[in-house]
C-alpha cells in the first residue's frame, strides 16, 4: 500500500535545534504542496529540558498527528530513550552517531546515522548542524531540497553570507545521505501536484486573523503560555490599522480595559490562558450583567494553578459554563481545527455583539502552535455581524436596558446624542438606574437569559457538525483540538464495519437542545475530551439527561486516531 | 436653513434624573456639584463625555450625571476607562474613585493608569474610611484610629494618594477640599485640560463614619505661594514632609507627551482598511 | 385555635429606628424564653430607603419566618403601600398617625394608631419615638415590658440619663395604649416559661464561634456585605487567642494570606461574598494544587456582579463547585440554619485539614444576619480534627505529596527539622520538585481526586439529612438559609396527608451517591433554590442522572414555607 | 548525654538537590548563589526558613534553595508570605519575585507590604523583562523598547522599584546588582537583619531576552559616600533624580516598630486559650 502520509518526529534538547529544523522541514513540506499537520511540545524548563515535534505529511487534508511515528529523528540518547518504543514496527531511526547508540532492536528498525555534529564540525559551520539534517531528510524521503532552499532563502534573505554556508550545509547533507545511506524501507513522501491557495498557519494565527476580519480593533493582554503570541501579533498589526494593542498590567485589567473599549463601541477582545482567564471572573460578570459586549480566548494549558503550562489539557469548560458569582449568560465556543479557529473567532464577535454578551473562546495548548494546511477560506460564506444600534425611536426616550421579546435591547455608544445612560454592574431597571426591586430583578435576569433562549433558537438553524455514519448508534462526541484525531477515528471504525458518527461541537453553550435530544436518543454516547473529569460530558448530562461514557486523556499529549479508535471498538464490542 | 448654535450648556444640564442618595453632609455632593459646575465652564458636550467609576459611596456619582457613564467593579474603574479613551480618542473620560477603589482594591492598576499617561481626568473622593461597607479602615486611615476592622486602632501606616501619584509619573497632581467649592471645581477643570493623566486628590470626609470636616478645616492651606509646580522633585518633597493639608497644584508637566501623541507619532500609516485576502497571503 | 406563633413585620425608612426597634423587641422576646426568628432586608442606599424587618415569635423552634405576617407596623406611609397586602387577613395594623394614612381596607384588619411621633414631641425627647412604640407594642401583643427594660438597661448601662429617659418613653407607650387602644384581636404571645441555655444569635455570628472552636488564628478579609461582621468580630477576638487578624487589599490577597498561614500550620480562613469569592478562583486552585487548607466563607449575596447586596440569592454554588482553570477536588458545605452555622463551619476545618483541599462555605445573605434562637450546642458530640503530621518514618526520607491509598499525604510544616518541602502550583513528584512528565501528571492528579473518594466514603456512614415521612415519594431537595422553611412545608404537607420528605443537603460536594442513588429511586424530586438556574438541581442531575424538578425563587426575598407548600400541593396532584 | 553543638552551616549545606533551569549567564544565578551565603552568615536554621516566590524565571529560587519554600501564583508572593509570618512569627520569610511579579500583576500588594511593615525581606529580582514568557516588556522596561508585545517601541515610562517602595514607607531600601555578588550578598543580609519590611532591589540580566550587563556595568556605582541612609527626603531624591545606577543602601529607618511589635502590645493578655462555653454565653 503506498504511504499516503509520513509521520515524522524529531526530539531533542530544547533550544538545540529540534523546533526550528521541524519548523523548516514543514516549511518546505507545505512549500512543495504536501498537506501538514503538526504538534510540539515544550519542556517546563526556561533553556534546555526535552522538547520534540512530530509532523504529519500528506496528500489531502491530514487532521491529526497520526499514531506511531514512521520516522524517529533523535539529536540526542535522551530523544532516544524516550521515543523508541513509540516508533513504529519497522519503521526508521535517524540519528547524530556521535550523540545517540541505539540499541539492537526487535522491531525491524531502519537505522540511519547522520553525523551531523561531525560533519559541520568538519565545516567548520557548527550552526550548519541543523541544515545537514535537514538536507539528509530530502534526500532519504524524497522531498526537493529546492523546497527547503526557498525556505532558508525567504528566512535568511537579508543575511547573504549565512545564508551561502547555510544552503552549502543542506547540499552536504543531501550529499551526504545519496552516497552513504542505503535507502531501505518503504517511506517515501507521495507524489503530489503543488496546489494554489494552500495556506499554512497555527491556531494563534488564525485567531488573529479571524478577529481582524471580524473587525477587532482593540487587545488588551498580558503575557501567558500558550496565548501570548495573539497579543504580540496584535500589537504588530492593530496600529496599522488605526486600532491599540495595550499590554496590562494583568488580566483583570486587561479583561477591564476590553469591556471599556466595547462600550465605546469599538470591537474587542483579549486572549489568556487558564490562570489568566480564572482573574477574568468578576469581569465576565460585570459584562454579562451590563450587557456589554466580551470576546475572551482561553488558550487552555494544563492545569489547576499553574500546573503544565506548556502541556494540553481541556480543562477550562466549567469555569468557562460556570466560573464567577450569580446567574449570568455567557456563551462558550471550541474551534475543532486551525481552520476553524478563523471562523470560530468570527462566530465569537458576531454573537458578543450582536447578543451583548460574553463569549469564551476556549482553545487550547496544541491548537495555539500546532500548525495546518488549509485553503484559504471562503470570504463570502463568512458574515460579520455588528450590534443592534438604537433606531430614532428608541431614543426619543432610550431605554438601554428595555425588556424585549428576544433579550436584545438596542446598545447606544457614546456620541449619541440621545442614548446617554449608565451602564451598571448593579442590578437597574430598563433605564440602567439602580433598582433593587424584587419584581425587576426578576424581570431583569428573565431578559438576560431570553438572549441565550433567541440564540439558541438561531442555532437550532444550523445542522449538527455529524461526520461518520448519521445512522449509527455510536456516536463519539467532541470538542477542540481533538477533532482531526475523532474524525479519523470515525472515518477508520467505518472502514472497519462499525457503523460511528462523532459529534463536534463548536457552540458549546447554549446547546441546540431540540436537535441533540432527539439526535441523542436511543445511542451509545462517548464523549472524548482531555481532561480528567469530562467536563463536557457533565454538561451534556445535566443539559440534556443523557448517560455518557467518557473517554479522558489528561496527561498532557493529544488523543491520537489510533486510542480513539480502540475505545470505539471496545464499545462496539462491549 | 441656518444653523442655530445652542445655547451653552449650565451646571444643571449635567444633573440627572436619579436623586443623590448620600447622606447629609457626606463630602461627595460637593465633588458632585464642582463637576456639574466644571463641565459646564468645560463646555462639555454630555454626549462625548464619559463617568467611569468602580464601586464604593463615592463611586454612586456617574449615576448623578447626565453623560454617558459606567458603574464598573470595585477597583476596575481605571482601566475600564484606560480601555474606552484609548478605544475612543474623542471621548472626554472622567474617573471617579474612593480612597479604597483607587488605592486598596485597585491598587495595582493606579501605578500603570500614572505611567502609562492616557489622557484621563481621575478623582479620588478620599474619605479615608469604606464608607459603603459602613466605616472599615482604608489606606488612608490614620495611624492609631479605631474602626470596626481596627477595633485595637489601626496598625497600618497611612499611603498618600498625592505622593503615590507623583512616585508613579502622573503628570498633573493636585489636591482639594469638599468644603472648598470653588477651588474644588477650579482643579477639575485644570486637571481636564491637562493632555494626559491627571489625579486630583479630594479630602471628603464621611459625616457617617468618619466625620473629618472640624479636623481638615483646621489643617488645609493652599500650596505655599513660592511652590513651583513644574518641579516635580519639591512637590514630591511637599507631599513627603507635609504636616498641613496642602491644597492647590502639586505638580504639572505640561510638555510630555500623552500615550496618544506617542503611538500616533509610531506609524505614518494608522488606520488602513484591514485587507483579509493580503493579509492570509502572508501565510501563503 | 391558640397562635403557637406571631409574625410581626415592621417597615419604614432605613436609618430612621425600624432595625433598632425592631432588634430590641427580638432581644426582648428572647429575654422572656420565646424562640425567634427574624428577617431583615435593606435598601440599595447608602441611607434612606426602604428597611423592613420580620420578627417570628414563637414556643418551641420556629425555623423560618413564617408565611404572612400577623402583625404589621408601619413607620411611613411608603412602608405602608408596600407591605399593606401582604397583611394577612383579620391581622392587625400598627401604625403613627401623622405619617400613614390608612386606607379602609376589605380583609378586615384591626387598626391600632400610635401617634409616637407627636408623643415624643411632647415629651420633647424625640430619641423615644422607638420606646414609645415599643412599649404600645408590649402592651398589645402581651410581651412583658420588663424583657424590653432589661434589654434598654443593658444597652445603655453606661449612659445614666439617657437610660432613665428611654426607659419613660417605654412606660408612656405602654400606657398610651393601655389608655387608648381597645384592643379586638386575636394576637397574643403565648405563654412560656423561661428555659435555661437558649442563644440569641445571627448566622455570622456562629460561624465566627464555631471557627473559633474549630481551632482558627488567622482571619484575612476585606469588607463586603453581608460578610463584614466576620471580619469584624475576628479582629475583636483573635487577638486576645494570640491570634491575628488582617484585612487585606483585596480579596485576592486575604485568600493568599490565608493560605500562607495555613501552610505555617495554623487554622485559618477568610470570609466574603460573591464579588469578592470571585475574585479567589485563582488562590483556591493553588490550594487545591499545593494541598493546602483553605477554609472560605461565601456568604452569598443576590448576583451576578455587584448584583442586589443587601438581597438574599443562592447563585454562587456554580462558581464553588466549578469556578477556576483546571481539574481540582474542592469541598463544598452549606449550612441551613443559625445553630448549623456553627456546626457546619467546624465541619469545613475539620475536613480542610484533615484532606489538605479548599472548602467553601456557602452562607447567604439571610443566614448571615438573621437570629434564631437556639439551645446552646453539645460541643462533647463536635470534634476537632488536625491534620496528619508525618511518623518519625515519613521524615526518614520525606516526600510531601506521596502518593497513598486515600490520596492523603502526611504534611510538615516549617519549624520540622526534616520536613523541608516547597509547596508547588505547577505540577510536581511526591517531593514537591517540578515535573511535567504525563504519567506524573496522571498519578498527581488521582492522586488529588482520591482524597475526594476517601471522603466520599465517610461521608456516606452518615445518615441522610431527612425530615417527614421517609417513605414518601415525594422528596424535597433543598440547601442552605431555606432549611426552615422546607421543614415547616413538609410538616404541614404531611399533615394535610401529602406523604412528603425533605433531605436538605449540607455537604454539596462530594455527594454519598451510593445512599442518594437508592434513595431517589422512583421519587419525584422538587429542587428548592433562591437561584434562576437551578444550580444544585443541575449538580444532581450530572452526578445522579435523576431528573429533577426546579423551584426556584430569585428576587432576593426569602421562600415562606406556605410558597413551597403551594408547590407541594401542585405536585402531588400534577 | 553530652549535647554536642552541630557543626555551622555553609552555603552548600543551603543548595537543594533540584538543579537550577536557569539560560547560562541568568543574573539570578548570581541572586542565588548570594542568598546561600547570606543564610550561612545569618546561620538561619534551614527547617526555621521560608522562601517565597511568585511565578517567573526569578520565582523558581524556592526550589533550589534547602528550607522550606512556596512556589506560589503569579504576583501573590507577597501577600502569602504575609500570612505566613504573621501566622508564624518564629519564622524567617524571604520573598523572592520578578519585576513583573512584584511590580506588574502584583503591583495592588506592594505598597501594602511596604506600608504594613510586616518582617519580611523581599528580594525583586529585575530583569525589565518577563522572562519566563519569553521577553516582553516590563513595567521596569525603558521607553522606546522593542519587543515582540512593542514592536514599534514601548511608550510607558518606566516605573522605578526604589522610588516606589520608598513612597510606599518601605523601612529598609536597597539596591545590588548581580555582577557583583559580594555586595549583594552583604545587601541581603543587612536587609534580613531590618527588623520589618525590606526591600531589596537588584539588577538581573537576563541573558535570553534582555542582556544587559553591558549597560548595568557602564551604569553602576556605589551610593554617593555623603548619602545618609536615615534620610527618607534625601533617598527619595536620589531615587528619582539618579541617571547612574546607584548601589547599596538608599534609606533605613532602625527606629520603627514593625507591625508584629505594635500589635504585640495591644492587649497584655494575648494567647488566652478559647473557652467555647465563656464564648457562647455572650449570646445567651
Ligand atoms: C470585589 C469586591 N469586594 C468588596 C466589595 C465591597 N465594597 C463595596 S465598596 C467598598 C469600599 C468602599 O470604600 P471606598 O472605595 O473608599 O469608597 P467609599 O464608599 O468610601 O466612597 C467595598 C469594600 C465589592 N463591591 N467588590
Ligand atoms: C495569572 C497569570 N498570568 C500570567 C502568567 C504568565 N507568566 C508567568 S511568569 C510571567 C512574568 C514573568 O516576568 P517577571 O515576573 O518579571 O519574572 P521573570 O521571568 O522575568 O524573572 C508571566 C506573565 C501566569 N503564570 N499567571
Ligand atoms: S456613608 Fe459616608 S461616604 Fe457614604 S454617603 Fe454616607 S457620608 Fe457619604
Ligand atoms: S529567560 Fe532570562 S530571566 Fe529567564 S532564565 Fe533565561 S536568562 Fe534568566
Ligand atoms: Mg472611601
Ligand atoms: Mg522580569
Amino acid at each position: 500500500m503506498p504511504q499516503s502520509d509520513l509521520v515524522i518526529r524529531l526530539g531533542g534538547e530544547g533550544g538545540e535545534g529540534v523546533i526550528s529544523a521541524s519548523d523548516m522541514f514543514t516549511a518546505g513540506a507545505a512549500r512543495a504542496g504536501y498537506d501538514i499537520f503538526t504538534f510540539r511540545t515544550y519542556p517546563a524548563e526556561i533553556k534546555g529540558g526535552h522538547a520534540w515535534y512530530q509532523i504529519r505529511i500528506g496528500k489531502g487534508k491530514v487532521g491529526s498527528l497520526g499514531d506511531a511515528p514512521d520516522i524517529l529523528v533523535c539529536f540526542n540518547q535522551e530523544a532516544y530513550e524516550i521515543h523508541k518504543d513509540q516508533l513504529r514496527d519497522g519503521g526508521v531511526l535517524v540519528y547524530d552517531p556521535d550523540q545517540v547508540k541505539p540499541e539492537a532492536n526487535g522491531h525491524n528498525h531502519k537505522h540511519y546515522p547522520v553525523p551531523m555534529t561531525a560533519i559541520a564540525k568538519q565545516q567548520d559551520f557548527m550552526r550548519g548542524k541543523n541544515l545537514i539534517l535537514l538536507g539528509a531528510l530530502c534526500q532519504l524521503f524524497g522531498l526537493e531540497p529546492a523546497e527547503l532552499e526557498g525556505v532558508v532563502r525567504s528566512r535568511l534573505a537579508r543575511r547573504a553570507e549565512l545564508l551561502q554556508k547555510n544552503l552549502e550545509s543542506l547540499q552536504i547533507g543531501y550529499d551526504f545521505a545519496k552516497q552513504n545511506l542505503v535507502k531501505d524501507d518503504p517511506y517515501y513522501l507521495p507524489h503530489i501536484q503543488k496546489r494554489e491557495g494552500t495556506l499554512v498557519m497555527s491556531g494563534n494565527e488564525a485567531i488573529v486573523a479571524g478577529a481582524l476580519y471580524a473587525g477587532c480593533r482593540f487587545f488588551a493582554g498580558y503575557p501567558i503560555t500558550p496565548a501570548s503570541d495573539i497579543m504580540e501579533a496584535m500589537a504588530r498589526e492593530l496600529p496599522k490599522l488605526g486600532g491599540v494593542m495595550l499590554q496590562a498590567e494583568d488580566e483583570m485589567a486587561a479583561a477591564s480595559m476590553v469591556v471599556g473599549a466595547s462600550y465605546g463601541g469599538v470591537k474587542a477582545m483579549t486572549a489568556t490562558s487558564g490562570p489568566g482567564y480564572t482573574l477574568m471572573a468578576e469581569v465576565t460578570g460585570l459584562a454579562g450583567m451590563s450587557e456589554i459586549p466580551l470576546v475572551i480566548v482561553d488558550a487552555q494549558r494544563s492545569g489547576p494553578s499553574t500546573g503544565m503550562p506548556t502541556k494540553l489539557e481541556q480543562s477550562d469548560l466549567n469555569h468557562a459554563l460556570f466560573g464567577g458569582h450569580g446567574d449570568f449568560p455567557r456563551v462558550v465556543i471550541a474551534p475543532g481545527s486551525v481552520e476553524d479557529c478563523f471562523r470560530q473567532i468570527v462566530r465569537a464577535f458576531n454573537i458578543a455583539w450582536k447578543y451583548q454578551v460574553p463569549v469564551i473562546f476556549l482553545s487550547d495548548q496544541s491548537l495555539s502552535h500546532r500548525t495546518e494546511s488549509l485553503q484559504a477560506p471562503d470570504l463570502s460564506t463568512i458574515p460579520v455581524y455588528e450590534r443592534e444600534a438604537p433606531t430614532a425611536e428608541d431614543l426619543a426616550h432610550y431605554a438601554r436596558y428595555k425588556i424585549t421579546p428576544s433579550g436584545i435591547s438596542p446598545m447606544a455608544i457614546p456620541g449619541e446624542k440621545n442614548g446617554m445612560f449608565v451602564s451598571a454592574g448593579l442590578e437597574h431597571d430598563e433605564y440602567g438606574h439602580p433598582d433593587l426591586d424584587a419584581d425587576n430583578h426578576v424581570a431583569m435576569t428573565l431578559k438576560r437569559f431570553r438572549k441565550l433562549d433567541t440564540l439558541r433558537a438561531e442555532l437550532e438553524q444550523e445542522p449538527l457538525p455529524l461526520h461518520g455514519d448519521p445512522n449509527a448508534s455510536l456516536v463519539v462526541v467532541g470538542w477542540g483540538a481533538s477533532e482531526g484525531a475523532i474524525l479519523e477515528a470515525v472515518d477508520r471504525a467505518n472502514a472497519k464495519g462499525i457503523p460511528t458518527v462523532s459529534l463536534h461541537l463548536r457552540v458549546l453553550n447554549p446547546l441546540p437542545e431540540n436537535q441533540l435530544r432527539p439526535f441523542f436518543a436511543g445511542k451509545k454516547i462517548l464523549v472524548v475530551e482531555h481532561n480528567y473529569s469530562g467536563q463536557l460530558a457533565r454538561h451534556l448530562r445535566a443539559t440534556l439527561g443523557i448517560v455518557t461514557v467518557n473517554v479522558n486523556k489528561f496527561g498532557g499529549l493529544p488523543f491520537t486516531a489510533g486510542e480513539i479508535l480502540a475505545r470505539i471498538e471496545e464499545e462496539a464490542r462491549g | 436653513m441656518v444653523e442655530v448654535a445652542p445655547a451653552p450648556l449650565t451646571m444643571k444640564d449635567y444633573r440627572s434624573e436619579v436623586k443623590p442618595v448620600w447622606c447629609p453632609g457626606c463630602g461627595d455632593f460637593a465633588v458632585l456639584s464642582a463637576t456639574y459646575k466644571a463641565m459646564a465652564r468645560l463646555g462639555l458636550r454630555r454626549e462625548d463625555t464619559v463617568v467611569v467609576s468602580g464601586i464604593g459611596c463615592s463611586s454612586r456619582l456617574p449615576y448623578f450625571v447626565k453623560t454617558y457613564g459606567m458603574h464598573t467593579l470595585h477597583g476596575r474603574a481605571l482601566p475600564v476607562a484606560t480601555g474606552l479613551k484609548l478605544a475612543r480618542p474623542d471621548l472626554s473620560v472622567f474617573v471617579f474613585g474612593g480612597d479604597g477603589d483607587l488605592f486598596s482594591i485597585g491598587a495595582g492598576h493606579t501605578p500603570h493608569g500614572a505611567a502609562r499617561d492616557i489622557d484621563l481626568t481621575v478623582i479620588c473622593m478620599d474619605n479615608s474610611t469604606y464608607g459603603l461597607t459602613k466605616g472599615q479602615t482604608s489606606p488612608t486611615s490614620p495611624l492609631g484610629r479605631k474602626t470596626k476592622s481596627t477595633p485595637y486602632g489601626a496598625v497600618v501606616q497611612p499611603l498618600s494618594p498625592v505622593l503615590l501619584a507623583l512616585a508613579f509619573g502622573a503628570g498633573w497632581v493636585g489636591r482639594a477640599y469638599s468644603a472648598k467649592p470653588k477651588q474644588l471645581e477650579d482643579l477639575i477643570v485644570e486637571a481636564y485640560n491637562h493632555k494626559g493623566f491627571s489625579f486630583l486628590h479630594v479630602e471628603s470626609p464621611c459625616t457617617e463614619f468618619n466625620n473629618t470636616y472640624n479636623y481638615f478645616d483646621a489643617l488645609v492651606q493652599d500650596l505655599p505661594e513660592d511652590h513651583d509646580p513644574t518641579d516635580r522633585e519639591a512637590a514630591i518633597r511637599l507631599a513627603l514632609t507635609e504636616e498641613k493639608v496642602n491644597l492647590g497644584v502639586f505638580y504639572r508637566d505640561d510638555s510630555r507627551q500623552d500615550y496618544r501623541s506617542k503611538i500616533d507619532a509610531w506609524t505614518a500609516n494608522r488606520g488602513q482598511p484591514f485587507d483579509p485576502v493580503a493579509y492570509l497571503q502572508q501565510y501563503a
